[in-house]
């Protein structure tokens, strides 16, 4: 049974607005967001010291409350540093073209239904668009310009390996993501993202599609670049990454507030394509009412700060990886396993949507899984510890042989006789003959 | 309305086509042909949203692939030119000639 | 219906032909004498034929044979002869046995008396089994009764024609090859365009010549595409201005070659002119008439005059064939019976009696190692032999009566003179100013042979040899013939004049000459 | 078009704000000029900025890039073809299309075999490794 | 929403040369390297040869079938199964080429000289990607000339292209050269599918639709002298005219040639031509028939111009693979004269289509057979490459060198050559549209074949050079060596002067064929 809510926006109730309530939509979503990387950062300083056992910032305001405003008023009043090298204009633009795509990200995240504002029926959400999540992926993609160009215009070379790893980071992470919500258009029928919201009125997709929820989840790190995906910044190897030139003032500030909101921004999709939206989770939506009016915003804040709580806790927890560990992962499994996850949702889909259950469609999806399987089962790392295991034997047993050449009836005088390579100075690695 | 873009599309397809001909980067000269390249798409939409059908956003997205495959190729060719002759200048390659 | 006669003589040298190339390696003198063999037995089937002919079947083409070779383009393999084809089939047929024997040591490497290499050993299998494959061409050339497959022949031939000249010929030879080439192949590509004209333009969908005769009723159309036919012939049969090819290529082709090339390629020419060009496009042929008369003439004078100043002798016998040929072509274009036949026969005349120059003279030439005839003098007091019969061949050269050329030079200027065929007497005119050619003739032939054989002997030709038995059996036929023919052409003319007649008849020429049968005689 | 004036709206609120940031900074903080202060930070030693036109970078970048598009653009493909797989139901449950069904899994799993086949090569000649 | 169909048993054989070159990718992946090549070259030619086969299937079971399959994006005519066929055959004998060893390099991307390069030499074996890389070229020349709409023609095109960008630039021998052929080809060919697809882009704002039929449609009812249309036709020509060599696009051709490793410059003479000149076709005739007055008068001074810039810049040339690059450009030339010879009469249509067809046929196994002997004459720095290094190579090696002029004989288009038959068909196909139609375009459709005439007898005098160097020239001390042939190469020969002789002495079967591919014309 399909309860259809009246409040539930779709697309057709966007583009509908008066200019005003627009305008006072967008400033709201401004403000909140503005409000939010303020909050946010003093939330994450102060929950990450309760989980190492300290206090965390409380000197300025109720509970260091306005520790934020604080540093930005600090970085306000900094001095406004050009190093001598940098290419000007790119220098100063990299930090707008940071930001304001983060911005615009969020707008099409729904944190409502359908409310009443100011005497209107206007949906609680900046826009919706049919392409939706595509805008959100673009609108994360034109950040990496900003992430780049920053570090070109430094003229440093931490600067500019920074700006590449990070890019190459994103994009490679942007794959991953990208396949992920293939799976939830294969349920939803539609990328706009107040009308996923409502196909998640049953179940949520976090729980029908746990395998692409799970690659989201990592490619958020992945995305957003925080801890343990950090490595852009990349403090202990790259001093500051693609940031090292921005050493002070309001542009390192924009650089930092557009990293927040992608935090944000993902967290918010995370909500939105997932975990229900604004919806009421399970047993409050057994109340008529939860999901009218402008309840939903509360489950909608809710759900956006254990995310956002879930992302910190990550971070207090996790060592930053190497970046190619990093990249290892993001090409190596997380892409292979989408694809293969996507097969078979498209083939279980297929006959459960369509009826479809002749023999051609049924076998076709045994095919599929069998064939996921056999690439879940190459790619999983119990393989590559098992060759890995045999290559350590071998060496182990060469090792052995060498170094005792009589036991084994190695034909080869031992590699370290002075001789043997002492005279020229050149090195012999064991391992090769 | 649509008549802007596609003079547009026109001004980068020349924009595109003249830097072919008269930059000797070959990096520059391939990102030129690029722009000639994303002016189709340009102008494919345009004419999808004029003449009222999806045929030519569909194209643009192919041309899209095909733009990609292109420069996987391109900078490999590029690239391996380079490495060399440790120059990429289109004047410096000039072996093949009667 | 069809009748193998054609089929398998120009199978016969073609089998030979492979035969002697697959002959192993240094079997030379094998392959001499295979080669031999195979022109001989071409000769005695091209005999037997010959007799044949009178009573054989067929209304125009005799021992017609028609196969479908290219349905789709309406080609077949139609081949088929009548009298004027027949003399010049057997003119081939006779010339390549003398031919084989004559450049017997050719491609062995020429040799000076005095040892000095003139031209390098080559392979002998090569040359001789690309003679092979001349002969079937110019049998097939004279042989087709279908305009694509002539057309074919037409160009085919110059492929073993070329390679003869290029590997085998003297010092200049692959500039010569290359001219020779050229100059063909563009004649020839001329013609395709007209052939295919034809055939699109008739939209009969075939290539046979009977059908196509007559069809072109357009008088401009026929004008365009004769003139793709004519200048295609014109270069074959060298005319001015598109003569300069063929001194160059027969002097410096071997002597065999060279007879060939001037005694049959030809050839084709003039009867390509006769039997296409006439009969196909009869308006335009008539329309044409003065000015390819007038080349012809010029032709003839030029020759006559350049051949005076040349100190070559190879040169100067190919300067005198552009005079005949020119005779030749005034002959057909005269559009009288007399003068038709009296080029058919020149045709046949001439390759006996420039053959037999050309060969005598490569006996010269291969004695001494040079072709200039200041390096000879007194040849006569060491080898009489060799002078006699070069004597006679520049006598027949010249048309002396009594010598074969005579009657055909004979009948194409009377027949010239007489014929009424494009109203004025401008024909007339024609014919005495070519007379001029008889005084130019003898000047250059007495004034080589002077030079040649008279006068005080040069040291280097003391050491001359006379005619080897080879050689000699070589030169007798010829100038057997020459004599024969000069006496008693009437077989020939036999043969020749129904041809002719039909030729006329298609022309649709009405001469009072077609009366006068056998004038020349 | 109206869908993306309130996208408009918010970019000019950002983007204002942004450029007022980046406009402001130099008014606001105080000049002190250093030499050492203006010099790129290269960990204290002296500093070797990139050259104009960019340093030469690892071409194990390049690399990734390609791969990125690539495998950018097989989403491309992938996401209409995910939106119209299913059938599109209205409010009231019909079928107002039918998806695309079995064809559009055939086709899609050769698509998907064909990318990975290419991704195989890729990693099997370290494509995907870094050192 | 109707589900889309696709006719899988029609495209076969296309299917299973782009099967066999995903495959090919996986052996790459997955086999050591001492099984690639035993693996690679079994795959490569089993799928071109059971392609040829389900071509061949498909004829004989069905006739020669008319339909546009894969939802009209692919059209399955006789034309179309006619040229697969004849690329299949001739990418087969090409693979043969390139199985030979030593005209591939160990590591492209190693600097020559250097380190690296060393040390993949020493390792063995060269890039064995280029099998999968000539399947997908081969793929691309496939669904090329097959397309029915514009949109799939640009993506068979650059299918077609970018593999043979990269293979271009893998030659053994003379890297610098073959690297400058690679970047050269590419930036240029980029340059001019850039034209195609902007002129495409323009003729869907002209007709609504990419479909040729469509296009053709739109014209039939439209303004003819709309900017739009016009410059969408004149793009598309470019980048079309680009592909077959056409002048003023041919300048890419000599040094692509001459740079490129020669099993690939064969692949590219051969197959790359036959493609494009079918996709002109297509183009010309379905999508813009109705546009044929204006097209023609271009296409008439292209052609022309074609045919004398080739022939005439062939003479000045001392590279025998640049000659025969600009003989390839000068033939190109031949065959426009055959596009030209469209009528309205669907009879003489077929006429002038079957003798293209046939043309093509003959023409790229001759010059298949012609790159073959060119990479057996070597000198210690590869191929022997000038001219003057071929003199008395009739002495040396008299059987190479007669094959080889033979082979120039028939591009001159000598009789009893198969090249004469091609040429015939040709200028025979013209002179007959020419002729039906009583009006002024007889005198220029005969003007063409006349210049024709005189190409060729220009194009004869540098083949005819070739000759005289061979065979009446002395050899050079030092000349080149020649390579024994592997077996490959000596089939590959053989093939190539078999057809030479076979057609040019009995044409009719291959005419039949050529005809009954053109009966029924293209499907529009």
């Amino acid at each position: 049974m399909i309860h259809v809510l009246a409040a539930d926006p779709t697309l057709a109730d966007f583009g509908k607005d008066p200019v005003w309530i627009t305008i006072i939509k967008a400033v709201m979503l401004f403000v909140f967001l503005m409000l939010g990387v303020l909050f946010g950062v003093w939330f994450e300083r102060k929950l990450i010291s309760r989980m190492q056992n300290r206090y965390g910032p409380n000197r300025a305001g109720k509970f260091g409350l306005l520790q934020s405003v604080a540093d930005g008023l600090k970085m306000g009043l900094k001095e406004d540093l050009f190093p001598r090298t940098v290419d000007k204009v790119l220098y100063l633009l990299a930090p707008i073209i940071m930001v304001v795509p983060a911005f615009l990200a969020f707008s099409i995240v729904p944190i409502g239904p359908m409310v009443n504002l100011f005497g209107v029926q206007t949906p609680l959400q900046l826009v919706d668009l049919p392409v939706a999540v595509l805008f959100m992926l673009a609108m994360g993609a034109i950040s990496v310009y900003g992430v780049v160009l920053a570090g070109w215009s430094s003229r440093s070379p931490y600067a500019l390996l920074g700006g590449l790893r990070s890019a190459a980071q994103v994009v490679s992470y942007e794959i991953a993501m990208g396949l992920s919500f293939v799976g939830i258009f294969l349920f939803a029928g539609t990328l706009s993202t107040s009308e996923i919201v409502k196909a998640q009125e049953q179940t949520w997709y976090a729980v029908l599609l746990i395998p692409s929820f799970l690659v989201y989840v990592v490619c958020m790190f992945g995305e957003a670049a925080r801890i343990p995906f950090d490595l852009p910044e990349g403090e202990g190897e790259l001093v500051g990454g693609f940031q090292t030139e921005y050493s002070s003032s309001l542009k390192f500030a924009l650089i930092m507030m557009g990293e927040y909101l992608h935090t944000f921004t993902a967290s918010g999709i995370a909500v939105t394509l997932f975990l229900g939206g604004w919806r009421a989770p399970w047993p409050i939506s057994l109340w008529e009412g939860a999901n009218q009016g402008w309840w939903p915003v509360l489950w909608f804040f809710i759900k956006f700060v254990l995310t956002f709580c879930f992302i910190v806790w990550v971070r207090a927890s996790l060592p930053r990886v190497r970046y190619d560990q990093l990249m290892s992962l993001g090409w190596k499994v997380l892409i292979p396993v989408n694809l293969a996850w996507i097969l078979v949702v498209a083939a279980v889909r297929n006959v459960v949507v369509n009826n479809d259950t002749s023999a051609v469609s049924m076998g076709l999806g045994a095919v599929i899984v069998i064939g996921a399987i056999a690439i879940w089962l190459r790619f999983d790392t119990v393989n590559q510890r098992r060759r890995e295991a045999k290559k350590a034997q071998a060496e182990a047993e060469f090792e052995e042989l060498s170094s005792e050449p009589a036991a084994g009836g190695f034909p080869v005088p031992p590699l370290d006789l002075p001789h043997y390579h002492g005279v020229q100075h050149k090195e012999i690695p064991s391992g090769t003959n | 309305m649509t008549a802007h873009y596609l003079v547009l599309s026109g001004l980068l397809f020349a924009i595109g086509a003249m830097g072919v001909l008269i930059r000797r980067n070959a990096i520059v000269v391939f990102m030129c042909v690029e722009l000639m390249l994303n002016a189709c798409n340009l102008a494919f939409v345009t004419f999808a949203r004029q003449n009222g059908n999806l045929e030519g956003q569909i194209i643009a997205f192919f041309v899209m692939v095909v733009a990609a495959a292109e420069v996987v190729v391109g900078l490999a060719i590029i690239v391996t030119i380079f490495r060399t002759r440790r120059s990429a200048s289109v004047d410096d390659a000039n072996l093949l000639k009667y | 219906m069809s009748s193998l006669w054609l089929p398998i003589l120009l199978a016969v040298p073609v089998l030979g032909a492979v035969v002697v190339a697959l002959l192993p390696k240094g079997a030379d003198q094998v392959a001499k004498q295979v080669t031999l063999a195979v022109s001989l037995v071409v000769l005695a089937l091209t005999l037997v034929m010959a007799f044949q002919f009178p009573s054989a079947k067929g209304d125009r083409f005799k021992f017609a044979a028609v196969y479908d070779w290219i349905p789709s383009f309406g080609v077949h393999f139609g081949v088929g002869v009548d009298g004027i084809a027949l003399v010049l089939v057997v003119l081939s047929a006779v010339l390549v046995p003398i031919v084989v024997l004559a450049s017997w040591h050719d491609a062995d490497g020429v040799r000076t008396a005095d040892g000095t290499l003139i031209t390098p050993k080559r392979s002998v299998k090569t040359y001789f089994s690309l003679l092979l494959v001349l002969e079937a061409m110019m049998i097939g050339v004279f042989a087709a009764t279908d305009i694509f497959l002539f057309y074919v022949f037409f160009e085919a031939m110059l492929i073993p024609m070329y390679f003869m000249i290029g590997s085998y010929g003297g010092a200049q030879r692959s500039y010569a090859a290359v001219k020779f080439l050229l100059y063909s192949l563009f004649g020839g590509l001329l013609m395709l365009v007209a052939v295919i004209g034809l055939y699109v333009v008739a939209g009969k969908s075939t290539f046979m010549f009977p059908e196509l005769v007559g069809a072109i009723q357009d008088p401009a159309t026929q004008k365009w595409l004769f003139a793709g036919f004519f200048i295609a012939f014109a270069i074959k049969a060298p005319l001015w201005p598109v003569h300069t090819w063929l001194p160059d290529a027969a002097a410096q082709a071997p002597a065999g070659a060279a007879v060939l090339l001037v005694g049959v390629l030809d050839k084709v020419g003039t009867f390509g002119m006769l039997r296409f060009c006439l009969e196909l496009f009869p308006d335009a042929a008539k329309a044409f008439t003065m000015p390819i008369v007038v080349l012809a003439v010029i032709s003839i004078i030029y020759g006559a005059i350049v051949a005076i100043g040349q100190s070559d002798m190879k040169r100067l016998i190919a300067y005198t064939s552009i005079s005949h040929f020119g005779f030749i072509v005034m002959g057909v274009f005269a559009m009288s019976q007399v003068a038709q036949s009296g080029a058919t026969l020149y045709m046949v005349n001439h390759g006996f009696a420039t053959g037999a120059l050309f060969l005598a003279a490569g006996f010269l030439i291969a004695r001494r190692g040079s072709p200039h005839i200041a390096d000879y003098g007194g040849a006569q007091k060491v080898a009489p032999l060799l002078a006699g019969f070069f004597l006679v061949a520049g006598l027949a050269g010249l048309s002396l009566p009594g010598l074969s050329s005579f009657v055909s030079e004979f009948m194409v200027m009377t027949g010239t003179y007489a014929s009424k065929a494009h109203g004025s007497g401008a024909l007339t005119v024609a014919a005495v100013v070519s007379a001029l050619a008889v005084i130019l003739a003898a000047v250059y032939i007495l004034w080589m042979v002077q030079r040649v054989l008279n006068g005080p002997t040069a040291e280097p030709v003391k050491a001359f040899k006379d005619l080897n038995v080879r050689e000699i059996v070589v030169l007798a036929p010829l100038v057997a013939l020459i004599i024969g023919f000069g006496f008693f052409p009437k077989p020939l003319l036999d043969v020749i004049n129904p041809a002719v007649n039909q030729t006329l008849v298609n022309v649709k020429v009405d001469n009072p000459a077609i009366a006068e049968k056998g004038a020349g005689q | 078009m109206d869908l993306y004036v309130p996208i408009l709206v918010l970019a000019v609120l950002a983007g204002g704000f942004a450029i007022f940031s980046v406009a402001i900074a130099p008014f606001t903080g105080p000049k002190r000029w250093n030499r050492a202060k203006l010099d790129a930070y290269e960990c204290g030693i002296e500093p070797t900025p990139q050259p104009v036109g960019g340093g030469r970078f690892p071409l194990k970048y390049m690399v990734t890039a390609m791969l990125f598009i690539v495998f950018d653009i097989e989403i491309i493909f992938l996401y209409p073809w995910a939106v119209s797989f299913a059938p599109l139901r209205g409010d009231d449950g019909r079928v107002i299309a039918s998806g695309l069904g079995i064809f559009a899994l055939v086709e899609m799993l050769l698509f998907i075999v064909t990318v990975l086949a290419a991704y195989a090569y890729v990693w099997r000649r370290k494509g995907l490794d870094w050192d | 929403m109707q589900a889309p169909t696709i006719e899988y048993g029609t495209l076969a054989p296309m299917l299973l040369v782009f099967g066999a070159a995903v495959l090919g990718v996986l052996v790459e992946a997955f086999a050591p390297r001492y099984l690639r090549k035993v693996m690679q070259v079994p795959l490569t030619l089993v799928s071109l040869g059971g392609a040829f086969a389900l071509v061949l299937v498909q004829v004989i079971m069905r006739g020669a079938p008319t339909e546009a399959v894969a939802m009209g994006a692919v059209a399955v005519d006789g034309p179309s199964l006619f040229i697969w066929g004849v690329i299949l055959v001739l990418s087969f004998v090409c693979v043969l080429l390139v199985n030979d060893e030593g005209h591939f390099v160990a590591s492209a991307a190693a600097v020559p000289g250097s380190a690296d390069e060393e040390e993949a030499e020493a390792a063995g074996g060269a890039h064995t990607e280029i099998y999968p890389l000539l399947l997908f070229a081969v793929g691309g020349m496939m669904l090329f000339p097959a397309a029915h709409d514009l949109l799939t023609m640009f993506v068979g095109l650059e299918v077609m292209s970018l593999p043979l960008y990269l293979m271009c630039g893998l030659a053994r021998r003379r890297r610098l050269l073959s690297q400058e052929s690679s970047m050269k080809y590419f930036l240029l060919g980029a340059f001019s599918s850039a034209f195609f697809l902007y002129g495409t882009a323009m003729l869907y704002g002209y007709a609504g639709t990419v479909s040729l039929p469509g296009i053709n449609k739109a014209l039939a009812g439209g303004a003819l002298l709309d900017p739009l249309l016009l410059i969408g036709f004149a793009m598309l020509g470019v980048g079309l005219l680009f592909k077959i060599g056409a002048a003023p696009f041919q300048a890419w051709k000599p040094d692509v040639y001459q740079g490129a490793p020669t099993p690939i410059t064969a692949l590219m003479a051969s197959g790359t031509l036959v493609a494009a000149m079918g996709a002109v076709l297509r183009v010309f005739w379905v999508g813009l028939g109705n546009l044929d007055w204006n097209w023609r008068p271009v296409m008439w001074a292209v052609a022309a111009l074609t045919m004398i810039v080739g022939a005439v810049l062939a003479i000045t040339q001392t590279d025998i693979k640049r000659m025969l690059a600009y003989s390839s450009i000068a033939h190109a030339g031949f065959l426009l004269i055959g596009v030209m010879a469209t009528f309205d009469k669907s009879q003489q249509n077929a006429g002038s289509l079957s003798a293209i067809l046939f043309y093509l046929l003959v023409y790229s196994f001759t010059t298949v057979g012609a790159f073959a002997i060119v990479t057996m004459v070597r000198d210690p720095g590869g191929e022997a490459g000038h001219l003057s290094r071929w003199a008395g190579l009739g002495k040396r090696s008299p059987l190479l060198a007669g094959v080889f002029a033979f082979f120039l004989l028939a591009f001159a288009g000598i009789p009893l050559t198969s090249g004469f038959f091609g040429k015939y068909a040709v200028f025979a196909a013209a002179l007959a549209s020419g002729s039906e139609s009583g009006d002024s375009l007889g005198g220029w459709m005969t003007g063409l074949v006349v210049l024709g005439v005189v190409a060729s007898a220009v194009a004869a005098f540098f083949y005819v050079r070739v000759i005289v160097l061979m065979f009446f020239s002395e050899p050079a001390a030092d000349g080149p060596s020649i390579a024994e042939p592997s077996m490959g190469t000596v089939a590959v020969i053989a093939v190539a002067a078999l057809v030479t002789v076979g057609v040019g002495i009995f044409p009719q079967p291959m005419l039949d064929v050529a005809h009954q591919a053109a009966a029924n014309l293209f499907i529009r």
